[in-house]
C-alpha cells in the first residue's frame, strides 16, 4: 500500500486520568530508579573500538601513493593538500622529477573520507582513533612523515579497557568488553 | 513602564557613596594571603577546580549535537563533575561548539568577559580551529582570535570521547600546572589581549 | 501525469500575464513583469497555490539582472501539491525594486527580508524589511551577488622543494 | 582534666548554641544538604540510564562531588556588577541563610525541657512566622541584581509566595486543631505508634508538602528559578561565594522546612519516646537523628521528583495551589477540627 | 513636589533614550518590558528572540537569526558538486541525509541518471534512523526545555541506538555524507539488519515508557494543551513544515505527496493531528517515530532479500576497476571514482524537496555545465517554521515561549544555513 495520511486525535484527558498519569510516571521513574538501565561508557577507563569501517584520523601509505592529486582535489575543506618536490627520478638517472604527495591540516578535516574512498590504489587508509585533543594549533597541521605515522588513541595508550556495544531487544544498547562473551544484561 | 538597560561590567572600585560593606579587595586579599599562603589550600582549590568545570549553556553552531551527546547517558560527562549551567556567572568553562560567526563572534566576548577568574576554553570542531569546511567564509571567525582557547579537539563533529577527553586533559592541565591556585595567587589579572579587539566584533551589538 | 494538470492550472490562472514559460527539472517557471506580479500572484493564490516554497534569487551580471523566483505550491489541495509552480521576474541589477509578495502570501516574509540582505532587493510594501541573517556591516554588501568574490584555496601546499633523494 | 571535658561537652551541647549551629542548625543543614544535592544528582542520574557524579572519588560513587563544587564556588572570583545595589546584592544572600536556619531555635527534637533552646508555649507559630521570611530576602536579592531576568524572576517568587504560605500555614493548622496545642512536643507526643497525622490526616499532608515544593522551588513548582525563560532567576547575576550561598540557603530553606513536616506529620522522634531523667545520648542525641533520618526521606522523595516531572507555569501554578491545594488544605483543616471535636486524639 | 534635579517621566517618548543613575533607560512603548532571550541562554539555543511583555503576556515577539549563517549558498558556488554534499549536511548534521538528499536528487536530475533499487532503499535506510535520531533530539530539547530533565536524557540515550546503526553503515556518528549522485558509499555490515530489527523493537517499548513519563504526565498535559495553536488556514497561510503542519491538520508530506526514492513501495501512514496546538505536535512526533520503525522493519526485509549489487549507477561503477569491486566484497564501502573529483553537470535548473525530520527541504540547483554549480538555493524547514514565532507567540505567557520553541522543534543552524 501507498504512503496515505491517516487522521489521529490527541487522546482525550480527565480527571481520573490525570491521576492515572501522576502515578504512571512515577511508577516509571520508581522502575529505572529502581532497576537502573545504565550503559554509560566510563571512558577514560574504558573506550568503544571502533568498527573497521569508522572514518577516523587518515594516514598515509606513501609506497602505495601515484600522486593523483584526487585526493587533494576532492577534499571538501581544503585540509587534503599536496605538497612537491623537486628530486632526480631514480628510473631516469640525472632527470628530476616532481614527487606530489598529500599532506593533512587536522584544523580543517572534517573525516568524510572522501579522500580514502576516492584513492585509487587505498594509500589513504583510516585508522580507528577519535579521541585526540591538541594544546595548540600548530601541532594539528601535519607534514609528510607526521602523516605517515599512525595516531594512536590516548585512550588506548592509557591502558583502558576496550568495550563494545551490542544490540538488545530490551535494553537497547549493552555494553560488553571487547574479549568477553558477547550477551545481553 | 521602563526597560533597564543595565551594561555588564566586571567589578571596578566601588562608586562613591555606594560603598557599604566595607572594602573588599583588601578583605578579599587578606583572605587569599590567609588561605594559600599560611594554610596551603593551593592543592585541593585546584582539585575543587578540576572536578567542578561547569560549561555555560552557550552553543554557538552544530557540533552542540555532540555536546549534548558528551552529557546524554551514553557518555554522561556530568562523570567528571562537569554540569552545563545557566548563567556565565556561575561558570567557569566555555565550550566553543564549532563555528563562530561574526555575529556569535561578539556574544561569545561578551559571555567570556562576564564569566569568573579562573575560567577555561575548549575549541571543538573543525570550524572552530580553522574554519573547517568554511575555511573562506565571509560571516565567520576563528574563535582562537576572541577567547584564549586551552584545548583543541579536531573532528567535524568530534566524537562525545574527544569532548571528554579534553574535559579530561583540562582537570589534568589544572591540576598538574596548579591554574586555578596560581590565578589566585596572583589576584586580578586582565584577559590575554585577544587578535581581534571588541570594537571590531562589536560595533554593531545591540542589547 | 498530474504534473501537467498543475500546469494547466497555473498557465490558466496566469493567462495574458505572463510572458514567457520556462521548463525546469521539478518546476515550472512563468516569467512575468515586475509591475504586474501583484496580479499574478493574487492570480495563483485564488488558483490554490497557497503558500511559498522559496524565494529564489539569481544574480546574472552578464544580462544585467537579478531574477526572483517564487517557487508555489499547495497545502490545501493535493493534486497541486504534487507540482511546483514559480513565477519569475527580472529586475535591472542597479536598482532592483518590485513589490513585495508577503502581503498575499506570509509565507514569503522571511524569505524576502533575506533576498533583501544577500541580492538588495528592495520588496515595496513589505512590512518589516531589515537584514535577517547578516550582521548590519555585511548585509550592505550583499553577498550572494555574483561580484562579492570568496576565495577558494589552491589543491598545492607551498612551493616546490628540491630536495637531493627521492622524499 | 574531666571537668574541663564536661564543660566543653555542656557548652557544646547547651541547646541554645547547639539547635541552632550544630543540629538541627546550621551545621547538620550544610550536612543534609550537601548529602542531598549528592542525592539529587545520582538519583537523577540513576532514574536517567547513566552514572552521575562519579570521577571525583570514584570509590565513594562521587560523593565528594558537592565539596568539589563548594571548594571552586568559594575561591572563584566574585563578581559584582556595577550596576547592582551592593549592599543589598552581598547582604541578601547571607540574610536568607541565616533566616533559613532560625527557625530550627523554635522546633523542638526531644520532648526533655532541657533540651529546647527556648521553652515556648506556641512553637508552631514561632516556627511558621520564622519560615515565612526568606521569600522577602530571595526578591530584594532579584531585585538589587538589576538584571532584567532576576526582576522578572524575583516576581514570580512573590507570587509564588500568595501560592504557597496559606496552603502550609493552614496545612499545619490541621495538626494543631486535634491537640488542642500550638506546641510542637504536645502535637509530637500526640502521635504515638502509627497514628501519626500524615496517616490520619493525609489531605493536610499532602497540601503541606506540596506547599514546601512550591516555597522551595521544587519540581514541578521550579519556576522562580525557571532557567529556560529567566536563566537562573533572582541568582542570575550572583557568582563565586555568594552564588553558593544563594543554592545553600534554597536548600536549607527546604531542609528546615522538611524537619518541620517530620515534626508535625510524621511523628517526629515518635520511635523513641525519651523519659524525662535520660542522659545526653537518649535524651538529646537519638530523638535528634530520628529525626534528621525522616527529613532527609522526605527530601529524598522530594528529589526524586526532579526526575519525574517537569515545571508548571506560573499561573498554573497559582491557580493549582487557589484551586485545588487550598481547598485540600482546608478540607484537612476540617478533618483536623472534627478530630479535636471528637476528641479522638 | 519634585526637585529640579528629579527625573520627570512625563513627556518621554517612546524609543527616547535617558540616563539614570548607573543605567541607560530606555522607553519603548506603553507598560512594555524587553528582554532579550540568547544568544547565550539556557533557553534560546543558537538564536535570540526578542519579546516584549506585557506584564506576563507576550505582545511581540522578534526571532533574531543568523547567529549560525555559515554562507552555505554563497560557497556552494565556488566548490564543485561533489563538495557541496557535506557542506549542505553542516545545516543540521543530526539529520544528515535527510538534508544532503534532495541536493543529490536535483543533481541526479540534472544529469538525467537514476539510483539503482538497492541504493534506493539504503537511502531510506538512512533517512530513517537519522528521522528518528532527529525526532528524538527534538523531544529531548523539548522535554528540557519543559524543565523535564528526564525526556532530555531518555531520548538522547535511545537516540544512541540509532547513531550508533547509523555509524555502522557509514563510518560516521553524524555527518554522514552517505548519498552521493548516482548511488550511496556504503553497502550495510553484515548483521546489521538483526540489529536494526532488534533496535526497532527496543524503541516501540520505549516509546510506550516516553508516553507514561511524558506524555500522559500531568504537569506536561497542562503546559502543552492549547500553548500555540496553529489552526489549519493558519498553518497553510505561514507556509510552516514538517510535523508542525500535520499536527494542525493538513495532510501534505514529501514522502507522500511526491514519493521519491523507495518511499513509493512502503507501507507506512502520514499521522495528521486536528488540534495544531503544542501537544498534538508532540504527538506527531511520536507517531512519526512509530511510522519510522515500520519503514524501517519492511527496509530490512527487503535488504535481506535483494542481492548484494547495484548500490551505484553505472555510469560510475561499470567501469570500475577490480580493486574497487574488491574492497566493495569484503568491507561494503563503495569506492568514488575520480570522475567525482571533477564532477561536470549539464546546464540546467532543478528543483527538489523531500521530507527531512523537521519537514519539508528545498534546493534548487543551477549549472551551466561547469564543475561548480551557478547557484545552489536552499530552504530548510527551520528558517520556513521561524515565522512561527512571529505570529504564534504572541498573546501567550512568557513561560510559554520554551513550550512554543520546543514544540516547533526549531534548529536554528538548520534555519540560518
Amino acid at each position: 500500500m501507498p504512503p496515505r495520511p491517516s487522521r489521529r486525535r490527541v487522546p482525550p484527558y480527565g480527571f481520573l486520568a490525570a491521576v492515572k498519569g501522576n502515578l504512571g510516571a512515577i511508577a516509571v521513574g520508581l522502575k529505572y530508579f529502581l532497576d537502573p538501565n545504565r550503559f554509560t561508557l566510563h571512558y577514560p577507563r574504558e573506550y568503544i573500538r571502533l568498527k573497521p569501517g569508522y572514518r577516523g584520523f587518515i594516514v598515509l601509505n606513501k609506497a602505495k601513493c601515484i600522486m593523483c592529486e584526487s585526493c587533494a582535489r576532492i577534499c571538501p575543506a581544503a585540509a587534503m593538500k599536496m605538497v612537491r618536490f623537486q628530486a632526480p627520478d631514480p628510473r631516469r638517472p640525472g632527470k628530476m622529477k616532481l614527487y606530489k604527495y598529500p599532506v593533512i591540516n587536522y584544523q580543517r578535516c572534517i573525516f568524510c573520507g572522501y579522500c580514502v574512498d576516492v584513492c585509487p590504489t587505498e594509500a589513504l587508509r583510516h585508522v580507528p582513533a577519535h579521541d585526540v585533543v591538541y594544546y595548540n594549533l600548530e601541532e594539528m597541521d601535519l607534514n609528510l612523515e607526521q602523516f605517515q605515522v599512525e595516531p594512536k588513541s590516548p585512550a588506548e595508550v592509557e591502558g583502558g579497557i576496550p568495550v563494545r556495544y551490542v544490540f538488545d531487544p530490551e535494553r537497547g544498547l549493552v555494553k560488553v568488553p571487547e574479549k568477553g562473551q558477547a550477551g545481553g544484561g | 513602564m521602563s526597560t533597564l538597560r543595565s551594561r555588564e561590567a566586571r567589578a571596578g572600585p566601588p562608586e562613591e557613596g555606594r560603598l557599604y560593606v566595607g572594602n573588599l579587595d583588601a578583605a578579599a586579599r587578606r583572605a587569599r594571603e590567609l588561605l594559600l599562603g599560611k594554610m596551603k589550600l593551593g592543592k585541593l582549590v585546584d582539585w575543587g577546580t578540576a572536578f567542578s568545570l561547569w560549561p555555560v549553556h552557550f552553543t554557538t553552531s552544530c557540533c552542540g549535537c555532540e555536546f549534548a551527546a558528551t552529557w546524554s547517558p551514553r557518555f554522561d560527562a556530568e562523570r567528571y563533575g562537569a554540569l552545563p549551567w545557566l548563567s556565565p556567572r556561575q561558570t567557569n568553562l566555555i565550550v566553543i561548539e564549532g563555528t563562530v560567526t561574526k555575529k556569535m563572534g561578539c556574544a561569545l566576548r561578551l559571555v567570556w568577559e562576564q564569566m569568573p577568574h579562573p575560567k577555561f576554553a575548549i575549541a571543538m570542531g573543525a570550524c572552530a580551529l580553522d574554519g573547517g569546511i568554511f575555511y573562506n567564509s565571509y560571516n565567520i571567525v576563528r574563535p582562537w582570535e576572541v577567547v584564549p582557547v586551552d584545548v583543541f579537539i579536531p573532528g567535524c563533529p568530534p566524537r562525545p570521547e574527544a569532548l571528554a577527553r579534553a574535559i579530561v586533559e583540562l582537570q589534568r592541565l589544572i591540576r598538574e600546572k596548579g591554574v586555578a591556585s596560581k590565578w589566585i595567587e596572583e589576584g586580578e589579572r586582565e584577559d590575554k589581549p585577544a587578535p581581534i579587539p571588541k570594537e571590531d566584533l562589536c560595533s554593531w551589538w545591540r542589547g | 501525469m498530474s504534473l501537467d494538470a498543475v500546469r494547466s492550472r497555473a498557465e490558466e490562472a496566469l493567462r495574458g500575464v505572463y510572458t514567457g514559460v520556462e521548463e525546469g527539472k521539478g518546476f515550472v517557471a512563468f516569467r512575468v513583469p515586475a509591475e504586474r506580479v501583484v496580479e499574478a500572484a493574487e492570480a495563483l493564490k485564488s488558483a490554490g497555490f497557497d503558500h511559498v516554497k522559496s524565494v529564489t534569487a539569481v544574480d546574472r551580471p552578464k544580462e544585467g539582472v537579478i531574477e526572483v523566483t517564487y517557487h508555489v505550491s499547495s497545502y490545501s489541495d493535493p493534486e497541486l501539491a504534487r507540482g511546483i509552480v514559480g513565477i519569475t521576474v527580472s529586475l535591472p541589477r542597479d536598482n532592483p525594486r518590485m513589490p513585495s509578495l508577503s502581503r498575499i502570501w506570509v509565507s514569503a516574509e522571511f524569505q524576502e527580508r533575506e533576498v533583501f540582505e544577500f541580492f538588495g532587493v528592495v520588496f515595496e510594501g513589505h512590512p518589516d524589511l531589515r537584514p535577517i541573517l547578516l550582521i548590519p556591516p555585511l548585509a550592505e554588501k550583499h553577498p550572494l551577488r555574483k561580484d562579492f568574490i570568496v576565495k577558494e584555496e589552491q589543491v598545492y601546499k607551498g612551493g616546490i622543494t628540491k630536495l637531493e633523494q627521492p622524499p | 582534666m574531666a571537668g574541663v571535658v564536661d564543660t566543653i561537652i555542656s557548652w557544646i551541647f547547651w541547646p541554645p548554641l547547639f539547635q541552632l549551629v550544630i543540629a538541627p542548625g546550621l551545621v547538620a543543614a550544610l550536612a543534609i544538604v550537601i548529602f542531598i544535592l549528592w542525592f539529587e544528582r545520582k538519583t537523577a542520574a540513576r532514574v536517567q540510564m547513566r552514572v552521575g557524579p562519579y570521577n571525583v572519588s570514584p570509590r565513594l560513587g562521587g560523593a565528594l562531588q558537592l565539596i568539589a563544587d563548594l571548594i571552586r564556588y568559594s575561591f572563584q572570583e566574585p563578581i559584582i556588577p556595577k550596576t547592582v545595589d551592593t549592599a543589598a546584592f552581598i547582604l541578601a544572600p547571607l540574610a536568607m541563610l541565616v533566616i533559613s536556619v532560625v527557625p530550627t531555635a523554635a522546633i523542638p527534637v526531644s520532648p526533655l525541657p532541657w533540651t529546647w533552646p527556648i521553652p515556648m508555649e506556641h512553637s508552631l507559630l514561632v516556627a511558621l512566622a520564622l519560615t515565612t521570611l526568606s521569600p522577602v530576602f530571595l526578591v530584594a536579592a532579584g531585585w538589587a541584581s538589576n538584571n532584567k531576568f532576576s526582576v522578572i524572576g524575583s516576581t514570580r517568587e512573590a507570587f509564588m509566595v500568595t501560592a504557597y504560605e496559606l496552603v502550609f500555614i493552614i496545612s499545619l493548622l490541621a495538626v494543631a486543631a486535634p491537640v488542642h496545642s500550638y506546641n510542637l512536643v504536645e502535637i509530637v507526643e500526640a502521635q504515638a505508634g502509627w497514628r501519626m497525622f500524615a496517616i490520619l490526616n493525609p489531605l493536610a499532608f499532602l497540601a503541606a508538602f506540596i506547599a514546601i515544593l512550591m516555597s522551595t522551588s521544587g519540581f514541578p513548582f521550579e519556576i522562580p528559578e525557571s532557567e529556560h525563560e529567566v536563566v537562573a532567576g533572582p541568582f542570575t547575576e550572583y557568582s563565586g561565594l555568594l552564588y553558593g550561598i544563594d543554592m545553600g540557603a534554597a536548600y536549607i530553606k527546604r531542609y528546615v522546612m522538611s524537619v518541620l513536616l517530620t515534626i508535625a506529620f510524621l511523628g517526629g522522634w515518635k520511635p523513641l519516646d525519651p523519659q524525662p531523667g535520660a542522659g545526653l545520648l537518649a535524651g538529646y542525641i537519638a530523638p535528634l537523628v530520628v529525626v534528621l533520618v525522616k527529613a532527609t526521606i522526605v527530601m529524598a522523595v522530594m528529589s526524586f521528583f526532579r526526575a519525574v516531572y517537569g515545571r508548571y507555569r506560573l499561573d498554573q501554578a497559582v491557580d493549582l495551589a487557589w484551586r485545588v491545594i487550598l481547598p485540600m488544605a482546608l478540607a484537612g483543616y476540617a478533618l483536623g477540627l472534627i478530630y479535636g471535636y471528637l476528641g479522638v486524639i | 513636589m519634585s526637585s529640579p534635579g528629579e527625573l520627570k517621566l512625563s513627556g518621554w517618548e517612546v524609543g527616547e533614550t535617558r540616563k539614570l543613575p548607573g543605567m541607560d533607560v530606555k522607553k519603548i512603548g506603553k507598560d512594555l518590558y524587553e528582554i532579550f532571550i540568547g544568544p547565550q541562554h539556557p533557553g534560546s539555543g543558537h538564536m535570540r528572540i526578542i519579546v516584549r511583555l506585557d506584564g506576563d503576556v507576550m505582545v511581540e515577539v522578534d526571532p533574531d537569526l543568523g547567529y549560525v549563517h555559515r554562507t552555505m549558498e554563497k560557497l556552494a558556488e565556488g566548490r564543485s558538486f561533489i563538495k557541496v554534499i557535506p557542506l549542505v549536511e553542516r545545516m543540521a548534521i543530526l539529520d544528515a541525509c535527510n538534508i544532503t538528499l534532495p541536493y543529490v536528487e536535483a543533481v541526479e536530475k540534472l544529469m538525467d541518471i537514476e539510483p539503482p533499487e538497492r541504493a534506493k532503499y539504503l537511502r531510506v535506510l538512512l533517512c530513517e534512523i537519522n528521522r528518528i535520531a532527529s525526532h528524538l533530539y527534538g523531544m529531548g530539547i523539548f522535554g528540557v526545555f519543559l524543565g523535564h530533565s528526564t525526556m532530555y536524557m531518555w531520548p538522547f540515550g535511545d537516540r544512541e541506538v540509532f547513531v550508533e546503526l547509523a555509524e555502522r553503515l557509514t563510518g560516521a556518528r553524524l555527518t554522514h555524507s552517505y548519498p552521493v549522485p548516482g548511488g550511496v558509499r556504503r553497502d550495510v555490515p553484515e548483521g546489521f539488519t538483526d540489529d536494526l530489527r532488534k533496535a526497532v523493537r527496543y524503541m516501540r517499548k520505549r516509546l510506550e515508557e516516553y508516553r507514561k513519563i511524558f506524555l500522559d504526565n500531568p504537569v506536561i498535559r497542562a503546559r502543552l494543551e492549547g500553548v500555540g495553536v496553529i489552526p489549519r488556514n493558519l498553518a497553510i497561510e505561514l507556509g510552516i513544515v514538517g510535523p508542525n503542519l500535520r499536527a494542525s491538520g493538513v495532510e501534505y508530506d514529501v514522502r507522500m505527496v511526491e514519493p521519491y526514492e523507495a518511499y513509493g513501495e512502503l507501507d507506512f501512514e502520514v499521522p495528521v493531528f486536528e488540534e495544531g496546538d503544542a501537544l498534538a505536535r508532540a504527538w506527531v512526533r511520536v507517531e512519526e517515530i512509530k511510522q519510522s520503525l515500520r519503514i524501517l522493519e519492511q527496509v530490512a526485509d527487503k535488504l535481506d532479500k535483494m542481492p548484494r549489487e547495484g548500490f551505484m549507477h553505472d555510469k560510475f561503477w561499470a567501469k570500475a576497476p577490480k580493486l574497487y569491486k574488491d574492497v566493495y566484497s569484503r568491507e561494503g564501502r563503495v569506492k568514488l571514482m575520480p570522475l567525482f573529483a571533477n564532477l561536470k553537470v549539464p546546464a540546467g535548473k532543478a528543483f527538489a524537496r523531500a521530507e527531512a525530520g523537521r519537514g519539508e527541504i528545498v534546493y534548487y540547483v543551477e549549472s551551466e555545465g561547469k564543475f561548480t554549480p551557478y547557484r545552489v538555493r536552499v530552504v530548510s524547514p527551520s528558517f520556513r517554521n521561524a515565522i512561527v514565532f512571529k505570529y504564534i507567540a504572541p498573546g501567550h505567557r512568557l513561560m510559554d515561549l520554551p513550550a512554543i520553541y520546543g514544540s516547533i522543534d526549531y534548529f536554528p543552524p538548520e534555519a540560518d544555513r
